[in-house]
């Protein structure tokens, strides 16, 4: 990606700073994190898998990543 | 042991064993191992993104083309609440939906919340859910939760991890009595013996996590409790003794050479 | 699970079993098979001389080299009786001193006689038999016992034959406590659970007859118990969760997605 | 064996009629039962098997054959 | 035995009683004042036009002027029936308007339906009535039940008229924990020591109707109920020694002249 | 309440309570009266020689002429020991020679050593004293204590002072049922509900006096002792309900208005 | 009550036929009912005391008459 | 009491010295010890209520007085 503005999104109910107008895939893969076994929710609705290469991020926008995790 | 089936799949194993509080997830999948369960309850939660990404993930460990997952509601206290991580696990899961409805009423006894859960599994069935429920041993209830549509019923035996084994045996008989789904008893085993008698209410199974996690030995437990469902099991179908007030001879009278 | 001494012979099994109230002797060898126990006892009687000759005789059934055969003193209600049947025991098997020693109170409860077993296990003793007693749930008694000489103490949980289970549970704790030799838990089980429960106790065995031969399905059920002894025994050394009156939740509160 | 008179015995505990001065092995030989897992007892003492070729019985002597059965 | 208060009325009594089953009105006065209950229930039925108008009234016989009537919705399987039976109470009663609910999930359990039992309770504390509500042990339902504003919750112990007493004491205690309105409960006692027990649970009353008047002799049971409530409530009050599982002697070490 | 007769003598009440522990003998009597309880038990000791005089004694405030005294041999591990103790009790109190023997097996348990109970009791009967006797719950025991000639056995419901209640119901049953001599059970009640149930198998009365005189309140726990002794003898002799798995409705069937 | 012509409730769900359009005191009266501790629907709908007197009964009309019985 | 010699008696375990060849009553008078509710062993063996007066003690009887108290 070219230098670029930065964007502030909240992630997982923390501040974070991106580069501007990112999709999610762009996202993850600025996390470092791999698309498996996860549930991605942009302003509380879930955006389906499908949809993470056309689906960009605008500033201010809530997103949480969810995942599986030891639970009885 | 017959096989149970549960949302048209079999299983050999009557134990379902949840994933949380072990030391790390390599005690976690040696436990699970020696329990022999096939189906496993996992919690949805937030990724911790700061987390050092070679930590290995829970599914990676319990593949889900081996295992049967069963994400949770746990930490739900209303309907909305539990029918929004029912469609986030089956996001996760690429479309799977079963899912193990638990609406809880308060934090102190985890006690489920009844009407929010009647609420809840109208909703998630609407959705296609398959809706194994966690819920008080109220029979009546547990007809209301059948008619709706969930495919098993989950009654506790008592508070989870509280260890108290089975605090009412009468009910459990007379919700295994009513019932057409599988009957599972999810909380409340501390011990062994307490997962035998579950079966030898007749019931179709036992949900346990804290029992086996929280032992001093969580492998040994483990491996204790896979063999207690299965002689619980055994002992149901084979036909107990029935109780006498008085004793009776095991050695015969005939030929008694003391006469 | 540890093996089990008893009389300078170790034992994989912690589970003994009766011989008595089967169909027929292909029935009894199937149970004890499937019970895995490695030590049944036997009573002694008159033989039925009319008997054909063809029928073929227990011990052809199971083979003294590969079962520890352990001849009780069933029906006898006083020491001298006692005595005498060990002694004609030690002659059948040609010069073994394994024996169980029970002298009973009344043909309508089967209870321990206390103070003629007191009185026959100090004459056997000096008559070099190696005495597993039979006796209640006292644990003063029970000590008694141990420093006559006896190798191992069997208190009841119940009646003989009752399947009532364990009557109570402080007294046969106090006896493991205060004792060096193996405790056996011999006579009232009635179910799976009820043998896990003796061993969740620290029990070191079980014995039981009635509870596999008088089940409806007596083979099914020496299957359940051989398990349910071991998952007793297992969940005892694997260290139960202790029971709590308030819930402790299995899922983590951390990343709550409906926080 | 030789025609010969015959005694009375209790054999655990009924009247059998037997031949004459027989031996605990002539009497099990007689009864068709093998010496093996038995204990014999004449007039309440335990005869060894050592001594079964020995010891002959007498009239109204009380024997009693034992063996071991099922049970608990 | 300090007074109940209810529906600002205060009662010596903790024992509330039904006025069912018993051989004759008769018997059913004396019953009931052996019993020292001031307040009594009652079922709203059709009247029996062809009786003998010669026959006496259960009303003749236990005046309300001196007994509390509290109707009962026995019967009701949900909630309208519910409601129309506690209105026709009313009118019977000139008006007063303290009812026990109970709406019924089946025949043959008579165990409570809690969802037509919350509808009914609303609709109820709309219409001005002081609501007594027989339910479940499900203290998350219990506190609904008051949050709505039922003026005393009352748990069964087990099923009605089956005897069985206290069936889950973790649950009775939990609800009255966490509750503010007299906790009564209802259903289930079988003999004295029953109503003692849930009296020393800290529960504030008991109803009972079976336990007295099927006992062999109703007037001695009565007599019986009324010492068991009382002797609980004083237990609970005195404060009971903790359970130890060692002893501890009554007599005095010091001075023993065995010493 | 019919009355209980013991050594010719009859009572009403069926409660005899200890004498130790309490604060100081003003509570001791008032919590005897309120018991209603008219025997009493007292130990045997050497007198605190350098004791104020002017301290007042136990038998100053329970008037020997008012109250039965019951001199126990607490403290006696051996049948010589309580032999001696009841000879100075008979010393004592001017030739009255009903005594409670007990020879205890350990200090921690203090459990009965039933062969050392046995050797006494002999002894004792030979020398004309009325025994009253401690010992286990073991009913052939209990006959042979019946049949050397004690005129009530007093076995133990659990250890002295455990506050256990009842451990083994079966036992107490039995013993009543083959005894000819009043059973009363002493040691191991721990609130009114256990002494009720004792009274509710059949027993003839209860014998306590940690329960009481270790509660916050001793006063108040005589009471409710008093009450729960009653209760519970009534209860018995009342019959109660059988116990049923299914419910039995307490309001009739017919002219149900919902119909 | 003068001669009168008939009519037919259903009461307490058995049919009766009583004077014509005679009121719920009158059918009381008729009953030999005191009215003490009841309560009376008409077609369902509770008809309060005070109105017995000028309540009159219609041909077919459902009256329900109920009381308090025993009960637990 | 005149002046006397004394003696040593172990009385209740413990060394006490008291007036020469006193008797039982002696003793307890000597104590303040009403005779009430009580038993005396003189060197394991009670002397009974109607010997105290008779019965002298010497140089060094084991002396034990005993009473009823509190007890379960």
């Amino acid at each position: 990606m070219t230098i670029s503005t930065k964007m502030r999104i909240i992630l997982n109910k923390d501040v974070q700073i991106i580069p501007d107008s990112i999709s999610i895939d762009g996202l993850l893969e600025h996390l470092n994190i791999e698309i498996k076994y996860i549930a991605i929710e942009v302003n509380e609705t879930i955006v389906p898998k499908s949809e993470y290469d056309t689906f960009n991020l605008k500033e201010n926008d809530s997103v949480e990543i969810i995942n599986a995790v030891g639970g009885g | 042991m017959s096989k149970l089936t549960l949302n048209d799949k079999s299983y050999n194993s009557r134990l379902i064993v949840g994933t949380g509080k072990y030391k790390d997830l390599e005690e976690t999948k040696q436990a699970i191992l020696n329990s022999g369960a096939e189906m496993v309850t996992v919690a949805i939660r937030r990724m911790n993104i700061g987390q050092d990404k070679s930590l290995p993930n829970l599914l990676d460990y319990l593949d889900p083309k081996i295992f049967t997952i069963l994400p949770n509601t746990a930490g739900c206290y209303n309907a909305k609440d539990a029918v929004r991580t029912c469609q986030l696990a089956a996001e996760i899961l690429e479309g799977e939906k079963l899912v193990k409805l638990e609406v809880l009423g308060d934090e102190k006894t985890l006690y489920p919340n009844v009407t929010e859960t009647l609420k809840a599994a109208e909703q998630l069935v609407k959705d296609d859910f398959k809706i194994m429920v966690y819920t008080t041993d109220d029979h009546i209830v547990a007809k209301e939760l059948e008619n709706i549509g969930c495919i098993a019923i989950m009654p506790l035996a008592s508070p989870i991890g509280s260890g108290l084994g089975i605090q009412n045996e009468y009910n459990l008989l007379t919700i295994k009595e009513n019932s057409t789904v599988p009957i599972i008893v999810d909380a409340g085993v501390g011990t062994a013996s307490d997962a035998s008698k579950v079966m030898e209410l007749g019931c179709d199974g036992v949900l346990m996590n804290t029992a086996i996690a929280c032992a001093k030995d969580p492998l040994l437990m483990a491996t204790a409790m896979k063999k207690a469902v299965e002689s619980g099991y055994d002992a149901y179908h084979a036909g107990r003794i029935p109780k006498k007030f008085h004793a009776s001879a095991s050695s015969p009278k005939e030929g008694n050479v003391c006469d």
